[in-house]
């Protein structure tokens, strides 16, 4: 099993989720995190100082998924989500060790 | 003395015909009577504190504009929401004395318009202890100017909430300067100038076409033109939600401009210097207040039917409808019909809302349903309690007037357009929020929210 | 005339006698000069735009609860306390039009309620040119009607913030009809209709145990009928704390009722048309005020010497509970006095608050507290300064109405429970929040909480 | 009677004669009239009436400052500002009535202090039948009083603002002891008292000086001792932004202190009972009205020209810039005049906001800027319109207050300093926010915001 | 060293917390997320337009731990967060190559 | 490829972001999580009832990049968002399979 963590714009949200569906992706785990990279932040004014925001707002998933799957997801989203400009974000994948499904206590790739 | 305060009134506004038979009847009933005890300066100074007290709470009605719209946006578009609407109420103080005053009441005489004219105080009569009757004028000049004007912001209101979300900052603020300057006096000379619709009999006692189906054309006029937010309809006719960001603070926004209502309504009457003008106050108060109530109830009572869940914003939406709807006509109804009139309204907006999402017309905030809808009805429901009032001359009113801002406005903002570059934020700005794009600052800062989870 | 007017306010409310003392002995002093100036149908107008200018201030605390209770509760059931404040002021505004009012006021005659009636205006006296005096009503219905009926709302919103999180929207409404256009109507005759209380010379001159108690009786009556709140009393007698989930509006709530409360103590003086009215409402003014002050300085004080640190909400509660502390009597204490009438209810919130938790009686606004703890104290201090209002009477009264105002709420709870299935929501329901569960929508849809971390 | 009226008010305020110049110069026109009608009765209900309806807007900017700075404070400090707003209303209620009062109006006598000793009504003149006129008040003791109180709580909301976010909760309300009970009144009494500065000829017609720049005086001493926020001025000269947390709230803020102005503008006529006082209590408003919309429009387009975005914060310190510059003066330019005067303040606005972080002066909201610098500016602008004031003279006004102000509270500050140990609060403590650290609760505890990111 | 990364319904995070203490858990980060799984989200309506909010209110627990005690931890976690109900939430365990403990610059299990 | 994860004080951010860029740390991704550790929570007082709150903010730093930098940056952070006091926070590193700039579709070391 792997875990595919990826960072993208907040807008492809819900555009990649319907991408991934079809492909199997069953559940994610989403959450709100800034982003820092080659895209600058935008100059903002607060009363007569102007100031950068160095950090940008993204969306970041966590999708479990069994081996097979990665690389098709992979690619689904570096796909769904690019709009070509910067700042569109990362995908990383890592090895995951166990997965447990609470409700049932299942583990392993059926808990996905 | 009373007679001849009436008789001012009526010269003044004959205009507001409709609004005063209901004092006009009970004066019948008095006349017998040794009343006029008033004294004449007396009369002057109820008159104006009467303007003054009712004027100040329209103009707060500028901060319930602004926050039932800043609670009805997204966060990322609040700070402009804000913005706009103390700068359209600042607009409009600025433009009503430069142009608008005087063309809506300048010499209109059964006429289109009035000049073209800084305002000024003539208070010369009261100076020569002239304070009502014959060639007086019953009121300080300065007080009557601070009424009219506090209305003038509320239809400039109106837009902002139907065009938020998209609509660039400053091609805004360009089409209040004519709005307030130009369109909204020269329909109002019509009536309350003393122009032709007055003078056919047209009923509107404190403004529901004249005021809020006013701004309630230039919002749908705006919509269309403008064209609806990002992502808002799909492609296969499906509405995407874009809710609010802050219900409480479009609450407050509510309820403040229910007790504002009190003072556009209230104030309408124009005099509070008899007994005769105190019981018609208060007559309008009690029936603003009922219709607001019944605008209420009539929502819940819908959406729960509908949706099996009571949607709050409807309900919001319910009251202004319901205020609206009465406004029109709040002195002659009984307390029984203004309950109706008003929970009809209610219905219009629970039908309206989402019948304008099925056209595509992107309302963020209800405007339309609220001020145009209801501002409709409340004009032609003004006959069903008023003799004075038919709904022939009520639908030529409705409809010269539609008119009239319809195309005026439309011209106005494909001149806009033309001027400035288009009138819309781009699309990348639009996704990003007015407020970073426009304003280069955030409405809560701290707060994070995301549009998209 | 002053003198017929100030009968006549006698007459209209023996009920308000305490409250007239003070004005009455001002006017011994007075009634050797010629004084008696003010014309009849100014005097008229007068009284009538006193019960508009003040009722609308009452109207405005409709908000002031709102924002408070919108303030107070966690984010999950923010868009619902909004929702239910809006309703009840809407179901208030209706419901005392078709029975409470002459329940209220119509023909008690020293006994124990008025009649079943609609509503409807009478200014015949006025018609006929009699303003003030004899066989005069003194102003107009309508702004007597408005006055009175914004007073009710504030009975019911009392309740709304004690029951808050957990009780079912139609329930909580059915509650408030029967509420608004019975029980407190009949109560409310016992004293301002001229019922028996009033004859015994109970004073509650604006209604600390007419509007407030009955409020808070009612809503203590709910909050054990129907239980605290999951999770905020653990087995083992912990509290846990449900912050309220945002302190601005809360303040700006107190705020509001701080405003709010000079037309509430200031209007229930009737009148206006005089000196001495005005100088009373004048007096009413800075002791309201000063009791208001009095109540956040001790709770201040309080707070700061228990807890080492000064809660925000206590000081707030304590503002309430100083104006909900004089409302009894605000025109006979010296300023000093007040402030020490207000300074004593602002400890009784300290005190009681944490003591409501230890019976685990969940409050969720602090409402019993403020308006019933409060509202005894007030009601039992009107001797102090009073010397028409013996400590027997008012704590007939008191208790009278307490005994009424249980019985009558928890019958209607019972039935409730009987007839709607049960007043509460499902426990998954109060977990999911009820926004989502009973509105279907968020309060702050971006702003993401989370009630566990 | 008339006349009488006016010459009452002018030997009351000679301090506001400046302001009387306009009525008066009506009343020479009308004077040849027959016309007054206003009973003596009725007048004093009038004023009365005045000082109530516009007092209560006044007390209603406590809720516009609260909301204003519990919006442009971060989230760590908003409960914090909110209960040091609440509380310094309470501490100028009772310390005007213990101190203030009778320190800044009881035999002044051309000098520099009235007497020290407790407030109490005196309505003699009225209970012996004179209303107005020799020998008489002619409005109500208490609606004085009411009306005075309330500027002086304004006053300490200045100095609020600005050391919000570090100063400790019980040095601020120490201070604010002293400042309403001592510093205000001792100023206030040079001139509205009578005392020398009025003598000179001062003119201040509701306080630029009096009020609004002793509250800018107190919050730049207080600034300058206390020092500014940590981590707010790099080493290199750098400002660090610390955006305001919720700036609806601030909007809300700003309009309700732009509806309470017309409160503490109009009511500053101190009377209302015949039609010369009701007319310029007309042009009052008007001009009021337009020198905050002017002072907006002038903040938002120089935020355009300057930043190419507009900043909502500027746009609202511009309203209030404008507000704080026609008030000592608002009765007798001509609206053009008015107009102009407040879009100076607001681009002072615009230039002085930055230049006070370039001076490392730590404003929070912009408080200096708005009332102090405005506040002179607005001062000095009276002879552009008035006659009867000079520029030296109202130099004088601005330079003799500054000095004491500026020399009574730096000593304050540094007394406060030493008796309790420090006036601001740990580094630590600021780090978490005073929320945390002297409240112990948390403004919006489910909105997690960072200060970081 | 193992992450334990574990997703579950917010309001058990307190009963979660507690259960871990006695078996010697002394830290973990928690964060606020938006899950997406078999557990479908509710209906909302917002003036006439009903529609999905796919993304429920999870929070997500990140526990640094010894590789001994990651079979307890999980098993502890998966019991006491089960209500039984669709989307009680997932736990899943990666592999830790090292750990740093920012005030004291120890590193390794000691760390934790 | 590694990424470390930091839990760090919330106002220690901007000084450990300057700390890393002359490192040659293009990119990190953020978010505000709440942590649990020896540091205890804060007394808040409500109403009269007093209670603690048991997590106190933090930020959390997710930075992928190449092997060699991994001691480095390690050093960096632990130095950076050092305080000394309790509730400093922690750096943890893992392992990563793979990373792909959505953008360009690159992977490996040259997406990050
Ligand atoms: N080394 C990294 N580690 C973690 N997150 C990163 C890293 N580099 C970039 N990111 C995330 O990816 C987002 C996009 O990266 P950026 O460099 O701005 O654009 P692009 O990927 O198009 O070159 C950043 O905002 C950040 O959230
Ligand atoms: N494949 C996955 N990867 C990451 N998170 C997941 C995955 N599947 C489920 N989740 C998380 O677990 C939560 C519960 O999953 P769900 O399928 O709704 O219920 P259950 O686990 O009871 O079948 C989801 O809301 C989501 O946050
Ligand atoms: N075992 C752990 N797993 C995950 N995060 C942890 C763990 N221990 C501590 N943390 C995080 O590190 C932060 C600081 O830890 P704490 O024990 O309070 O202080 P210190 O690291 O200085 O001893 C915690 O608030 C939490 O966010």
């Amino acid at each position: 099993m792997k875990l595919i963590m990826a960072v993208i714009k907040p807008f492809k949200l819900e555009e990649v989720r319907e991408a991934l569906t079809p492909l199997g992706v069953e559940g994610m785990t989403v959450s709100e995190v800034k982003g820092f990279g080659r895209q600058k932040g935008q100059a903002e004014i607060y009363r007569g100082a102007e100031y950068m925001v160095n950090f940008l707002p993204k969306v970041k998933l966590e999708i479990a998924v069994k081996d097979d799957l990665v690389a098709s997801i992979v690619e689904t989203i570096q796909k769904t989500a690019q709009t070509g400009k910067i700042g569109d974000g990362k995908v990383f994948v890592y090895s995951l060790e166990q997965a447990v499904r609470i409700r049932t206590g299942e583990s392993g790739a059926d808990a996905l | 003395m009373l007679i001849e305060n009436l008789k001012h009134t009526l010269s003044k506004g004959v205009a507001r015909l409709a609004g005063v038979v209901g004092a006009a009847m009970l004066l019948l009933v008095m006349s017998g009577a040794a009343h006029a005890e008033v004294p004449g300066e007396s009369q002057f100074v109820f008159n104006t504190f009467s303007f003054l007290v009712h004027g100040f709470l329209v103009m707060w009605m500028a901060a319930g504009f602004s926050m039932l719209e800043a609670g009805l946006v997204r966060t990322k578009n609040t700070a402009m929401q804000c913005l706009k609407n103390v700068a359209l109420f600042s607009i409009a103080s600025i433009m009503y004395y430069l142009i608008g005053y005087n063309l809506m009441y300048s010499g209109v005489d059964g006429g289109f318009m009035g000049s073209f004219s800084l305002w000024g105080q003539d208070d010369s009569a009261a100076a020569a202890g002239k304070f009502v009757g014959d060639g007086a004028v019953g009121y300080s000049a300065a007080s009557d100017f601070f009424f009219q004007l506090v209305f003038v912001a509320t239809a400039a209101s109106i837009v902002s909430g139907t065009v938020a979300e998209r609509v660039k900052l400053w091609a805004f603020l360009a089409f209040t300067v004519v709005l307030t300057g130009i369109i909204y006096p020269i329909q109002g000379s019509w009536q309350w100038g003393g122009g032709w619709l007055s003078e056919m009999g047209f009923a509107d006692f404190a403004g529901s076409t004249l005021v809020h189906s006013v701004g309630g054309w230039a919002a749908l006029t705006g919509a269309i033109i403008i064209g609806a937010r990002k992502g808002k309809y799909g492609a296969d006719g499906t509405v995407k939600p874009m809710p609010g960001a802050n219900l409480p603070l479009a609450t407050l926004g509510t309820f403040i401009l229910w007790l504002g209502w009190f003072g556009f309504n209230g104030g309408s009457q124009l005099a509070m210097g008899s007994a005769a003008d105190a019981i018609a106050i208060s007559n309008i108060y009690i029936n603003t207040n009922i219709a607001a109530a019944g605008g209420v109830l009539a929502a819940i009572v819908l959406t729960q039917l509908i949706y099996k869940k009571v949607d709050l914003t409807m309900a919001l939406n319910g009251a202004l409808a319901g205020l609206v709807s009465i406004t029109a006509g709040p002195d002659t109804p009984s307390l029984g019909l203004s309950a109706i009139i008003g929970a009809v309204g209610g219905v219009l907006v629970v039908v309206f809302v989402p019948l304008l999402d099925k056209l595509k017309i992107d309302d963020v905030v209800g405007a339309i349903p609220v001020h145009l809808v209801a501002g409709i009805w409340g004009t032609m429901a003004v006959p069903l309690s008023n003799a004075d009032a038919s709904f022939y001359t009520q639908a030529v009113g409705v409809v010269s007037i539609g008119i009239f801002v319809i195309v005026t406005s439309a011209i106005l903002w494909f001149v806009l357009k033309m001027v400035m570059g288009g009138v819309r934020v781009s699309p990348e700005e639009e996704e990003q929020g007015l407020d970073m794009a426009e304003c280069g600052l955030e409405a809560y800062p701290e707060f994070r929210g995301s549009q998209t989870i």
